[in-house]
């Protein structure tokens, strides 16, 4: 695809702003007809957990969410792509991470959100720790299989 | 060759970096990855499933069975839990 | 299910909010995981639209909406959804339609909103009608058979 | 029984609500259609492909071989195109 997006992709300790980032890729643009927004957010699983604690591999963490942006951007006529990931200490109800896909059409913008959501979970080098509530020792978030499996959809 | 762990590898092994330089016959990430649990403790604990490690290359995911690069930074870590 | 939450529907003339309509259901919730936005807006076809207009059948625009929302609340454990529809004449880069829906896990909130979105384009009663630039006489958009079919893909 | 009308429905009746004592044999929603149809010129030109026409009685969608209701709003207008 020729005029493909050029994805905006940010690894920050600090929260974002839903709002302002849609209005990144909506202000002024009467050919966007269709802007889904996904966001990840920590949850304390019914009180058990107190914060989570998300370590990345910096450089990669940019490069790695820049290529899968990349190939969203690809894969699907958007007009605009933002993802915005964090790192370090969580606490409950805050946001971990943020996709913004802009499109003409809704179809490629709630499947680009998906197809981001699906290989972030996967391939971006990023690790939680979860911290119990009570003060016990956190322990490191198991990878699911089936957030593994739920990349094969996207295989082409 | 710059090795970089992360999460509960980097735990294990008990330091972040470190710089080596393996012998000539480590010539793939799966040699490196055996040669490396030969080291000690916090090494072969780190590496005892080498199979679920996952590792990259400047910043790349890599296959086991990828060539190591001359040089660059090579980084061994669990799979992957963002999003 | 029983714990499904209880959608909040709004048909209306004026904008909407979406940072505000996404902390309405997210706010001191420590159980919102993902929170899933899809906005629709009003293109300008490349110049070739001065307005969208946008007929609805009070009434049953809410009760219709209402019906399909408490679907997706029955089919997805979802921890609150919302959705506002505009009525009225509207510019390109203005927006129409807003769903909002939040869950634990992230798949729920992206699965509803895609069956909202495919559900409120061919069963609730809008009709939109195209005002061209230059000021000739507006048309009514007709309905896409590609719209009707992608109710298919929700049908259990 | 009131009857409305939506969009092009509404535009080529000319109006956009009227009350109507259909003949005891119109029982059905298609039969209700088909005897606007033959009331004039411009319900002849809305409803010329009846079969395309949406039927909503009292806020909800039902199909051509549905039951009128005794008394209520019967409401008819092109496929929709919301979102």
């Amino acid at each position: 695809m020729k005029n493909r997006c050029q994805p905006l992709v940010r690894v920050q300790a600090e929260d974002f702003d839903i709002a302002a980032e849609i209005d990144r890729l909506t202000a002024g643009r009467k050919d966007v007809g269709a802007v889904v927004t996904f966001t990840g957010r920590c949850r304390d699983e019914d009180g058990k957990l107190a914060a989570l604690e998300l370590e990345h591999y910096p450089g990669m963490a940019e490069a790695e969410i820049g290529r899968i942006a990349s190939e969203a951007a690809e894969r699907w006529p958007l007009t605009g792509l933002t993802v915005i990931h964090r790192f370090g200490k969580l606490l409950p109800a805050e946001n971990i991470v943020l996709v913004v896909a802009a499109s003409t059409h809704r179809k490629a913008a709630l499947e680009a959100a998906d197809f981001l959501m699906d290989y972030l979970k996967s391939r971006a080098p990023f690790w939680k720790k979860e911290h119990p509530a009570g003060g016990d020792t956190g322990h490191w978030v198991e990878a699911k299989a089936a957030d593994e499996e739920a990349l094969g959809r996207w295989r082409k | 060759m710059k090795l970089v762990y992360f999460a509960w590898v980097r735990e294990r092994i008990g330091k972040e970096t470190e710089t080596v330089t393996p012998p000539g016959e480590v010539e793939t990430v799966a040699d490196l990855l055996a040669w490396l649990k030969a080291r000690g403790d916090g090494y072969a604990v780190a590496l005892e499933h080498a199979e679920v490690i996952r590792v990259a290359v400047d910043h790349e995911h890599v296959d086991h069975d990828a060539k190591l690069p001359a040089d660059g930074e090579v980084a061994l870590f669990p799979p992957m839990t963002g999003g």
